[in-house]
């Protein structure tokens, strides 16, 4: 693990990028955009958390390994919901 | 007491169903002995101590591994298109078929043919001719199987499953719940009566009960339902007539088809699919009617689905 | 749990090598606790895509003004522990304790705004089966969104108080000197499990506040 | 033990042994406590095996019959299989054989430990005070909404273990990519290793789901309302989709640690280089994988989509054969080499046969149109057990005998265990075999009285699982007797290549004296030569 020290510009920048995401998701959720809403919903939501996981976590300065250690559990749910929903979305 | 090796076929899925069980059973025993025989001799050959030359000439492994990978590959998927073919055949029934109603409780299974007799724990079906099931439970997860005819299928609480099969074979024959469903599981087991036609035309008439329609008729009076959903009705409810079977407006702009599972979620849960220009006005009637009842208003609604609806066109 | 002065436990050949276990190790505990949760993601993608009416209508019964200000107070409470593993990196010690602090208060802050929704919640008959009762069509379905939104933001918050209990014990061993430029990965463990927990609200709120609003 | 160099059993407390990090010793903690469990499990086997002799089942009450299928699996699955191999061998051996002193986390180890018997506990404690009787697979809304019983306890027993296999498995996860010695690169591991890899994967990211999906039983049963409730609108189905994304899985759990231990095995005891060694690490990942998506397959009369059941089907077809590969590798391992028949060498053998017949009846019941007649049937009890007991208990008694004079510093009888191994194949095969026929017959599984019919194969499976019984109780009996009349092991007496062989037996508490430093391939043998292999250079 590098000891990489992060400048406080980037923690200030990032935070500030979340909160305008969050006015933002909670202003879309308010627009009638049909099923848009929901993969807008999603799309900023995960945008939120991929900011949260390269900065605060450090992902960004960290081993390729945690990179990929990060991803799994996400494409675990994946496998999960997508297979499921196989079931659902055409009986 | 009599023995078997193996089963009694008595269907035609039966028939398909063995010729791929005995398929795969000469495919394993081929693989097999493509392991076993190698293993016997290379353990006796080279076993410790014995003068033998244990040389190793310069192969290429990988071309090895790659065949050993392809060839089962291609094998497994030759097996996947053979059994996927045939289940997608096993899944639809042919039109025409008896229509047979099963609700499974802990534990026993009752069971209603279209032309009206119900049954407990038996199944009357004549010879040949193709028998459709359909089945949900009122309690836990049943499964009705009927080993003869090399079927089965979970019977589920709140959603219709269905079964079929043609017999092939006069005779008696298991029916097993096959999904676990508490204390007497092993008791919840019935037979299958196949009959030759002329007998089941005599025992069909032994009762001369009145079909399910007509009972379901007589039901949609009793419970009010034709109050509301009748002709002359003062309440602006849908028509049933015609109803069946074709495709339904939303409220929520969607469409939905009519099929028994829309009708039992009507008469349960009836807000959740409001038709397009009606209102939520229908009481659930959880509670108060059986999963039999419903089945018979089903086969009631079912029996009016050419008629037209009379004139009161929302 | 923190090691000593000594630079690194014994299994271990150098303190960089258990810097690096420790991290692998809280990141695989990570990758589980997305499972955890995905278990229950799996039943709200269930439930809303066989009802949608039924869970926009209910949703609609939450209040934007409790879940906004609470996903508010955890991004900031994200922020200030970044900033308190940036001090315990740079060896700090009063930055260090001072963002733990802000941190903790972010996390009860966010407790206690929950707290008031649950109230709410109650008051307006919101909890199933104990005490539920719904105007609208489609009870059930409803009732089946407000059983997930207990279940969700109960083990969330749950999190988030296993959260504080970890923040307060690294706050106090930061306060005696027990974290070092050096030798700061308790902060910076801790500080991952908290970013999980902020990043698992993240997607409850637009899934549970925000759905019934066009 | 006395005059002994130091080794990690000096010490002799209790409390030392309640309170150690050392994965060694809680390897150790783990045999003795899955032993008990196994035994409970095995006596309630035994009762419905007796009960099966007729068939009207007389000799107990139909619900005491559930009840006992229940602890039975329950037990099995979760506090004998998914811990045999992996938390006793694999805490054992992995630290050594990849040249470290401890895993990652020794205090999360004992922790583990700890988790693990506290959920035991639960489970033993919901028996004896009125039992369940809902099947180890816990359907809704039978477990909801109409089981008796203490199904909570029960459910919350499996729960906390659960959190003691997936801190074990992260455990592993971490100790393998972190801790190995200089030079050990991945491709010099052992596949032991590789395959212990795979399985700690696999705990750790199908546990949760399995724990999550039991919390809201739980809940659903006191709250009485929930997302698997068909009367709210809710789906039975939905549950057996998350329980089968763990449970699934979950099987390989429990046959790839097994499938390492004859990857040790095999080429030890032919003195030959494994064949194939990447194929066969490979595989191992490719199984881990691949069997997240193919849970589908029990449920193909559930009333899942015929697309849905498609989709799994094909993938359980894909699944097979990276097992096969591995079976093929095995085999050509042999050619060529220099074969002894020691006891875990039977063992081995005896894998390789009943796992390939596991395997292959898993091909019928992959394939959806037969699989409509044999779901919940005898067949795909014979089918189970095969990988289960065929497979894992077989490659377990391997392990533990090809690893016991490491472990104790002593060796056993190498004739009794022969005939040991032996008993257990035929007592084996004899129990399970006919039950394939029964299964293909259509006698259902979980049937406490039967038709007569099928008494003939109840009578002869009941008459092979006393056989059976004996092949478990030699080893138990000649083990003890080993640990005080066996002779004394030397540090490397099956000329083995791997680490954990350079250091003494037992080893001492740091495992080796000074760290290894590893140059070569493993499994560097020479059937030619039946020699000692090169000693490893050390630091």
């Amino acid at each position: 693990m590098s000891h990489t020290i992060v400048p406080l510009k980037t923690y200030a920048t990032i935070f500030v990028l979340l909160m305008v995401l969050l006015g933002l998701t909670v202003g879309v959720a308010y627009l009638d955009l049909g099923a848009l809403n929901l993969a807008a919903a999603m799309a900023i939501a995960v945008a939120k958390a991929i900011l949260i996981i390269l900065f605060f976590m450090h992902i960004r300065y960290g081993r390729k390994l945690t990179w990929v250690f990060a991803g799994a559990g996400f494409f675990w749910l994946a496998i999960l919901l997508v297979l499921a929903m196989t079931d659902y979305a055409t009986r | 007491m009599n023995f078997h090796l193996f089963p009694e076929q008595a269907s035609t899925v039966a028939r398909e169903s063995d010729w791929m069980f005995w398929a795969l059973t000469a495919a394993s025993l081929f693989i097999c002995l493509l392991v076993f025989l190698p293993l016997a001799w290379f353990a006796i050959k080279y076993r410790r101590g014995r003068k033998v030359n244990r040389q190793l000439a310069d192969v290429a492994t990988w071309k090895i591994e790659v065949t050993w990978t392809l060839i089962p590959l291609v094998l497994v998927m030759a097996l996947f298109a053979w059994s996927a073919d045939a289940f997608f055949r096993m899944e639809s029934a042919p039109v025409g078929a008896l229509e047979v109603n099963v609700v499974g409780k802990q534990w026993m299974w009752k069971l209603q043919h279209a032309e009206g007799p119900r049954e407990i724990n038996e199944l009357h079906i004549p010879l040949g001719r193709p028998v459709k099931l359909t089945m949900t439970s009122q309690d836990v997860i049943h499964d009705f199987f009927v080993p003869a005819f090399r079927m089965k299928q979970d019977v589920v609480p709140g959603r219709y499953t269905t079964e079929w099969f043609t017999p092939t074979r006069v005779g008696r024959y298991h029916i097993f719940c096959a999904q676990y469903c508490g204390t007497t599981h092993s008791a919840m087991v019935g037979w299958v009566h196949v009959m030759e036609p002329q007998d089941y035309t005599r025992w069909l008439a032994q009762g001369s009960p009145e079909p399910m329609a007509a009972q379901g008729q007589a039901l949609f009076h009793s419970l009010g339902c034709s109050g509301c959903h009748g002709v002359s009705s003062k309440i602006h409810a849908p028509p049933l007539e015609g109803l069946y079977g074709h495709l339904i407006p939303l409220e929520t702009k969607e469409f939905v088809m009519a099929d028994d599972k829309y009708i039992r979620d009507s008469i349960l849960l009836p807000a959740s699919q409001i038709a397009a220009g009606y209102q939520n006005l229908m009481p659930s009637f959880k509670g108060h009617i059986s999963e039999e009842e419903i089945m018979e208003l089903i086969a009631y609604i079912k029996s009016i689905a050419n008629q037209a609806p009379e004139g009161s066109a929302p | 749990m923190p090691e000593p002065a000594i630079a690194h436990a014994h299994q271990f050949e150098s303190a960089e090598q258990q810097r690096d276990a420790d991290t692998l190790g809280m990141w695989t505990f990570l990758a589980t606790e997305v499972l955890f949760f995905g278990g229950l993601i799996m039943c709200y993608t269930f439930g809303r895509f066989s009802y949608p009416q039924a869970f926009e209508a209910a949703s609609h019964h939450l209040y934007v003004g409790y879940g906004g200000p609470n996903t508010a107070i955890l991004l900031c409470s994200s922020f200030t522990m970044a900033l308190a593993v940036r001090s315990a990196q740079l060896g700090r010690r009063k930055a260090l304790v001072g963002f733990l602090i802000a941190t903790i208060l972010f996390g009860l802050g966010f407790l206690v705004v929950k707290g008031f929704e649950y109230h709410t919640d109650y008051v307006e008959q919101l909890v199933p089966r104990w005490r539920f009762h719904w105007e609208g069509a489609d009870a059930g379905h409803a009732e089946l969104f407000f059983w997930l939104y207990f279940v969700l933001t109960g083990l969330h918050a749950i999190h988030v108080t296993i959260g504080v209990g970890l923040l307060t014990v690294v706050a106090i061993l930061g306060w005696r000197g027990r974290i070092t430029a050096e030798n700061h990965m308790t902060a910076e463990i801790t500080g991952l499990y908290w970013h999980f927990v902020d990043i698992v609200w993240v997607f409850l709120f637009p899934l549970l506040y925000l759905i019934g609003h066009r | 033990m006395n005059n002994e160099p130091e080794n990690y059993l000096s010490e002799h407390s209790v409390r030392s042994w309640l309170l150690t990090t050392d994965h060694k010793r809680i390897g150790i903690l783990y045999l003795l406590s899955i032993l008990v469990y196994f035994a409970v499990a095995a006596v309630a086997a035994a009762l419905m095996r007796l009960t099966l002799l007729n068939p009207t089942g007389d000799l107990v009450l139909p619900e005491t019959y559930n009840k006992l299928f229940t602890l039975h699996g329950v037990l099995m699955v979760w506090f004998f299989l998914i811990p045999s191999i992996p938390a006793v061998l694999g805490n054992f051996v992995i630290p050594m054989m990849i040249g470290a002193r401890d895993v990652a986390f020794p205090k999360l180890n004992l922790l583990s430990w700890y988790l693990f018997n506290i959920g035991g506990l639960c489970v033993l404690y919901a028996v004896v005070v009125g039992g369940v009787d809902t099947g180890w697979t816990f359907y809704t809304p039978y477990s909801t909404t109409y089981a008796n019983g203490h199904v909570v306890t029960m459910i919350m027993g499996v729960f906390i273990a659960g959190f003691g296999s997936i801190l074990t498995g992260l455990n592993f996860i971490v100790t393998i990519h972190k801790m190995r010695a200089p030079g050990l690169t991945w491709f010099r591991l052992p596949l032991f290793i590789w395959s212990l890899y795979s399985t700690s994967l696999i705990l750790v990211l199908a546990t949760p789901v399995l724990a999550i999906t039991l919390l809201a039983i739980a809940v659903e049963r006191l709250w009485g309302v929930g997302i698997f409730d068909p009367n709210l609108g809710g789906d039975p189905v939905l549950f057996q989709h998350m329980f089968w994304f763990y449970s699934h899985p979950a099987v390989y759990i429990m046959i790839l640690p097994g499938m390492g231990v004859i990857s040790e095995v095999i080429p030890c005891f032919s003195r030959k280089r494994i064949f194939g060694y990447h194929f066969v690490a490979f595989s191992s990942i490719a199984i881990a994988v691949v069997g997240f998506s193919v849970w589908g397959h029990h449920m193909f009369v559930s009333s899942q989509s015929v697309y849905a059941a498609m989709v799994f089907s094909v993938l359980s077809f894909i699944v097979a054969v990276p097992s096969a590969i591995k079976v093929f590798n095995w085999t050509a391992t042999l050619y060529k080499g220099s074969i002894s028949y020691d006891t875990p060498m039977l063992y081995a053998f005896g894998f390789i046969g009943l796992f390939t017949i596991g395997g292959l009846t898993g091909l019928f019941l992959a394939s959806i149109a037969v699989d409509v007649h044999l779901h919940d049937t005898y067949f795909v009890v014979a089918h189970f057990h095969y990988i289960m007991v065929g497979g894992m208990v077989l490659s377990f008694m391997g392990g533990l005998h090809y690893w016991w004079p490491k472990i104790t510093g002593r060796m056993y009888p190498e004739i009794m265990g022969r005939i040991a191994a032996l008993v257990t194949f035929i007592g084996f095969n004899l129990t399970f075999f006919p039950q394939f026929l029964l299964g293909y017959l259509g006698q259902p599984r979980r049937y406490h009285a039967y038709p007569p019919e099928f008494q003939v194969f109840h009578v002869l499976s009941t008459a092979g699982a006393s056989i059976l019984g004996i092949g478990y109780l030699m080893p138990l009996l000649y083990f003890v007797w080993s640990l005080k009349y066996g002779q004394r092991a030397p540090a490397n007496p099956w000329k083995a290549t791997g680490l954990e062989w350079q250091t003494p037996s037992p080893p001492p508490s740091e495992n080796f004296h000074e760290t290894p430093i590893v140059t070569e391939e493993p499994y560097d043998y020479h059937p030619e030569a039946d020699e000692l292999p090169p000693e490893p250079q050390h630091a």
